[in-house]
């Protein structure tokens, strides 16, 4: 028992990770823990996403499954997965049975590289964000076979329409990116790098996101990504390709359960994972506010409380709600659940006080807060705006993306290398 | 295969490498024969889609990651999708009905063979009998790698490309520019 | 029995021969598609994207309702009115109920005229609401839908404390009103009003301003005023294209002339200006209704009819300004019991004319954008 | 208006008013000319509605009505002309691009044909309908089940 325990210590206290050590044991470990985790929050964002947009829409959302529907994306997978899987008669039946597949590959590769922490990553590639962007335009592919091989109009127009989607803003994406990449190589401590832990690590030598990097190069160089990573995960207002009132559903019309569900998993951790570059490369990744400002040791304790106060604020709104839940003997079950759901809440919250815990959980913490942001911002989003026209949306892809992202590029060189640059011209002056 | 492949030398010895070299050989192969076999275009730009991560894959165990990044985003991930564009927009009932191969084959199949000679001539004679796989390795490890082709390409010094790499960049331009010309009647 | 036609067969195999060879591609939207609001069929003539033309195969929804009116009395085939543009039963109620006491050369008591102007607006009110959600949701906005529909129900509220039923109310009949109005309708109607005016700011505060939907709305669907007339095309969407006319203020019907109100009018004929013509309407429906309902006089609500309606040998054509535009009825009757013919002059039929001239030149997604804004109900257009 | 256009076709044209609406009965051979000249020079801009009645026991059995409207003059009309069985009407969409769909809707209806109509087919009820539902002998009770049978695949249409 006791060596297991020290196994394990060895395992979370290695300054690498899995990957880096090479030890394939825990890196199955690793890559476990990250799809649990993936699916879990798919679930969680599932049902977030149906009770905020109804409260945005002044209504209720779900509620009978579970206290305040919190079962409903359970009873949701298991509807789908009992559904009939029907591949239509006129489609190219293997096509159509793959392309799911490989989206939801793209979808969940991915994570392979992306930092929850210094070390809480599957591995770290020296290519990181190369190949993370490569990886998720591998989706596009799902995309387009899948339309194809539906041999219907609809799907194929969707397919069409996403991948030429996909495929105009993954450039203005790539511009907003090499901008950060040469923000990393911009200073004195690091050369410049693609790995994602060391882009992070980048931002922690120089003080300071690089979102306000040469204030306003970062913050534009996020808006364009910002706005791209929109496009690039087919959503509001941007969800052309799926546009309910066009097209029905755009590339998926055709499939039903699982592999239907196949592309939902896909479409939700592909937001996950675009929002987790832009918290990575901008927003300094796992690193807490202020790192650098409130660096004594205090601070990292009273940053490192967060995570268990914020679990037990949610066990108290759950104990509040149980409070309200109506008195009557028909509401009996789902009180109960709600104060269990709290209890186990609470627990974890308890849980994380403990300093052997809490040193090790507050970068992931600090992560899956910022990804939480992005992922309220898409919901947000998709509750307030209309629709763009295709051509418009090329037009804002081409036109405005491209061009400013080109410009951000020349500036971010120009003002990062403005003491070379100055003293060249000057050589160039006075020979 | 990526978890494996990608480990700084020295940290710990790679696992299996024969292993994934003949598995992504052989995946690379039989998709290359897939391409040339289907009928239905789709079918074989899924194969060479295939061989394309395969090749990505066989970058990464040769140490060479950015080359491989670049092979997904650009070969698998940008170019085929164009393809997938063309043939999805293409009759696939009539190509279907087409004769698959056109009367050259026989050339084809003595190219092959001297191909497949000019190769087994070269392994003989300059590996001399020695393993497929040698135990002395490549010096320089997976984290330089990129830093060394930026700098083959742009450093002040050492950087020998540079040209040749804009010039490449201005020829990519005017095809772009010749496409877009050619296909629209009025800009 | 006459003779029968000999026609040709469903002509319906036609599109979908050349699929992606040639430039041009047909495509089929509905009946079963979630933006032809019901079972609207629309044969779209596509190169690329860009619609050459369309056609619109209509008649899924036909019931007859002019057959049935010459098997039913007069007073039967009231309630009939309100099933065809269901979303505006009152103002359905309305011309029908104005027309045969035109026929019967009775007018309906002052309070009763009161009473029905009130509802009229509060209906034309509930019929942009939906209008105004459902175009929402098509051009891919979903929340104003929920915004509208949440003060909708408060208009349906009222209308089933008066009569019992919220969709089709059959809310009048010939010769006036058959139920008092209920205790406090005054009140609430007031309510009501002060209720939904900062809400049609709210309404307008997510669209008005918004960029997508600017981006979405300018210039789509453009139609000339002089097109609109030559299309006969009637309603917001002419006033839209520039021309002031309202059967409330051109012809008045009912007690309309009593009423201060204004006729918004756009410039552009596109689908903003229609979105914008609307949500002025809102404001001046608010105007009507709070003019009539602190003049509710006391009085009757039914004139002197009877019972059995025999209306002389003639014909009439009265028509009302609908939510969608001219409603019409023109009745001839032929001295009997029953109407020898009734003809509704559907105002969201003859708008649907307008869409193959609204949509060419633009885009799949346009012509949802058009759908939306003609403010079409298929149970009107196909009866 | 209705004076000069006696003065100038005759006796086709009979003004009549009832219940403060105009209208006039006007011979089938002047329609043509009729309709042009209300639009041309009486402004009548706006064709509300064209329908149509059925007398079966007349020897002319039907009453073709064009309701028009003026937008300058804010001014109704109706026109009326009585055919034949089987008679065609010409088609005024060349002068109210709006009498398309109307007159389809008269075809589609009564049998009442539009000479000169781009596209005369039938508009709210499906190709292959037999009969003309709004006509007076068209039995209600008597649907075409023909119609339904073939193309519903149900014993009745009742």
């Amino acid at each position: 028992m006791h060596a297991l325990i020290q196994y394990i210590q060895s395992y979370l206290d290695s300054n690498q990770t899995p990957g880096g050590a090479g030890n394939i044991f825990w890196a199955i470990v690793y890559i476990m823990l990250v799809f649990i985790g993936l699916s879990v929050a798919v679930i969680a964002m599932n049902w977030l996403e149906r009770k905020i947009l109804a409260h945005m829409q002044v209504r209720l959302g779900p509620m009978r499954v579970g206290p305040h529907g919190l079962l409903q994306p359970i009873a949701d997978a298991i509807k789908l997965l009992l559904k009939e899987d029907i591949i239509p008669a006129e489609a190219d039946a293997a096509v159509f049975w793959i392309a799911p597949f490989i989206v939801v590959l793209a979808a969940f590769t991915v994570f392979v590289v992306v930092p929850f922490g210094p070390t809480h990553a599957i591995t770290d590639m020296n290519i990181g964000i190369l190949f993370m962007l490569g990886v998720s335009s591998l989706s596009v592919l799902g995309i387009v076979t899948a339309g194809w091989a539906s041999n219907s109009h609809y799907p194929l127009i969707g397919a069409l329409r996403s991948s030429a989607q996909m495929v105009s803003y993954e450039v203005a994406m790539g511009l907003a990116v090499i901008s950060v990449i040469m923000m990393t190589s911009l200073n004195d401590q690091s050369t410049g790098t693609l790995s994602m832990i060391g882009i992070v690590q980048a931002q922690l030598a120089q003080g300071e996101w690089f979102i306000f990097k040469f204030f306003p190069l970062g913050l534009i160089g996020f808006g364009i990504f910002a706005i791209a990573m929109v496009a690039e995960t087919n959503r509001a207002p941007f969800d052309l390709p799926e546009a309910e009132s066009e097209l029905t559903a755009g590339f998926h019309t055709e499939y039903s359960g699982f592999r239907w569900s196949l592309f939902f998993l896909a479409e939700y951790s592909a937001m996950i994972a675009v929002s987790s570059i832009a918290v990575t490369l901008w927003l300094g990744g796992w690193l807490r506010p202020f790192p650098n400002l409130l660096s004594a040791p205090t601070w990292d304790l009273v940053f490192s409380l967060f995570p268990g106060i914020s679990f037990l604020l949610l066990a108290a709104m759950c104990f509040y709600n149980t409070a309200r839940m109506p008195k009557h003997p028909l509401f009996r079950v789902q009180t109960m659940g709600l104060a269990g759901f709290g209890l186990v809440l609470g627990l974890l919250g308890l849980i994380l006080f403990i300093p052997a815990v809490r040193i090790r959980v507050t970068d992931i913490f600090w992560f899956a807060t910022k990804v939480a942001g992005f992922m309220y911002l898409y919901i947000w989003y998709r509750g307030t705006f209309p629709r763009y026209r295709f051509d418009q949306l090329m037009k804002v892809g081409w036109k405005v993306l491209l061009p400013t992202g080109l410009a951000l590029l020349i500036l971010t060189a120009v003002v990062g290398m403005r003491t070379e640059l100055w003293a060249e011209l000057q050589g160039v002056w006075r020979p | 295969m990526i978890l494996v492949e990608a480990i700084p030398v020295g940290a710990n010895p790679p696992v299996a490498t024969p292993f994934f070299f003949y598995l992504l050989a052989t995946t690379m192969i039989i998709g290359g024969v897939l391409v040339i076999t289907r009928k239905n275009a789709v079918h074989s730009a899924m194969a060479l889609i295939t061989t394309l991560l395969a090749q990505a894959a066989l970058y990464l165990m040769l140490y060479a990651p950015f080359v491989a990044g670049v092979q997904i985003i650009l070969y698998a991930g940008g170019i085929m999708v164009l393809f997938l564009f063309v043939i999805m927009l293409i009759s696939i009932e009539r190509a279907e009905k087409e004769r698959q191969f056109n009367k050259q084959w026989l050339v084809g199949i003595v190219a092959a063979a001297a191909l497949g000679g000019l190769f087994i001539a070269v392994y003989t004679t300059t590996t001399k009998g020695k393993a497929l796989f040698p135990e002395g390795r490549m010096t320089y490890g997976e984290t330089q790698n990129t830093q060394q082709i930026a700098a083959l390409l742009f450093d002040r010094n050492a950087g020998q490309y540079m040209f040749a790499f804009e010039i490449a960049s201005l020829l990519l331009l005017v095809a772009i520019i010749g496409a877009v010309v050619m296909a629209k009647k009025r800009i | 029995m006459a003779d029968p036609n000999t026609l040709s067969p469903l002509d319906l195999d036609t599109p979908d021969k050349t699929f992606l060879d040639a430039n041009e591609l047909v495509i089929n939207m509905g009946p079963q598609h979630p933006a032809t609001h019901g079972v609207l069929r629309v044969i779209l003539r596509l190169d690329g994207e860009k619609v050459m033309g369309l056609e619109c195969v209509i008649g899924y929804l036909h019931r007859g309702v002019e057959k049935i009116a010459e098997n039913r009395t007069y007073t039967m085939f009231n309630p009939y009115v309100d099933r065809m543009d269901y979303v505006a039963a009152v103002s359905n109620g309305l011309g029908y109920c104005e027309a045969v006491e035109k026929l019967l050369n009775v007018e309906a008591p002052p309070r009763a005229q009161y009473v029905r102007v009130v509802l009229t607006e509060l209906n034309r009110m509930a019929s942009h609401q939906l209008w105004l959600g459902t175009h929402a949701l098509d051009i891919g906005a979903i929340t104003p839908l929920f915004y509208t529909f949440r003060d909708r129900e408060e208009i349906l509220k009222i209308f089933e404390k008066y009569c019992g039923a919220r969709l089709t109310t059959h809310a009048f009949r010939i010769g006036g009103l058959q139920y008092e109005t209920y205790e406090g309708f005054e009140r609430e109607v007031k309510k009501f009003v002060s209720f939904v005016r900062p809400k049609i700011d709210e309404y307008e505060e997510l669209l008005t301003t918004n960029r997508i939907w600017l981006e979405r709305t300018k210039g789509v669907g453009k139609i000339s005023g002089k097109d609109a007339i030559a299309l006969g095309v009637t309603g917001p969407v002419l006033r839209a294209s520039g021309v002031k006319w309202d059967i409330r203020k051109a012809q008045p019907y009912a007690n309309y002339k009593n009423f201060d109100f204004d006729i918004p009018t756009g410039e552009n004929g596109d689908t903003y200006d229609r979105y914008l013509v609307r949500m002025a309407e809102f404001r001046q429906s608010l105007r009507i209704i709070e003019q009539a309902v602190e003049n509710i006089p006391e009085g009757p609500i039914m004139a002197k009819v009877p019972k059995v309606m025999k209306p002389p040998v003639g014909e009439i054509y009265h028509s009302i300004e609908a939510p969608k535009g001219e409603l019409g009825y023109f009745i001839v009757s032929d001295g009997s019991t029953q109407p020898y013919r009734i003809r509704v002059r559907p105002p969201s039929f003859v708008n649907l004319q307008a869409l193959d001239v609204m949509c060419r030149g633009q885009l799949v997604a346009d012509v949802i954008a058009v759908i939306g804004t003609l403010d079409i109900v298929l149970g009107e257009v196909d009866r | 208006m209705v004076q000069t256009l006696q003065g100038k076709y005759g006796s086709g044209i009979e003004p009549l008013t009832y219940l403060g609406q105009n209208y006039m009965v006007v011979d089938r051979s002047l329609i043509p000319e009729i309709l042009q000249v209300l639009r041309n020079e009486e402004q009548f801009d706006y064709c509300v509605d064209i329908t149509a009645v059925h007398y079966p026991k007349r020897e002319k059995q039907f009453d073709v009505v064009w309701i028009l409207y003026s937008f300058p003059r804010n001014e109704r009309i109706r026109v009326k002309t009585q055919i034949t069985d089987g008679a065609t009407v010409p088609s005024s969409v060349p002068i109210w691009a709006t009498a398309n769909w109307l007159e389809r809707e008269v075809f589609d209806m009564f049998g009442i044909k539009f000479g000169g109509h781009p596209d005369m087919k039938r508009i709210l009820l499906p190709d292959g309908w037999k009969g003309h539902p709004l006509r007076k002998d068209y039995g209600i009770l008597q649907q075409d089940n023909e119609w339904v049978q073939i193309n519903l695949g149900i014993e009745s249409g009742q």
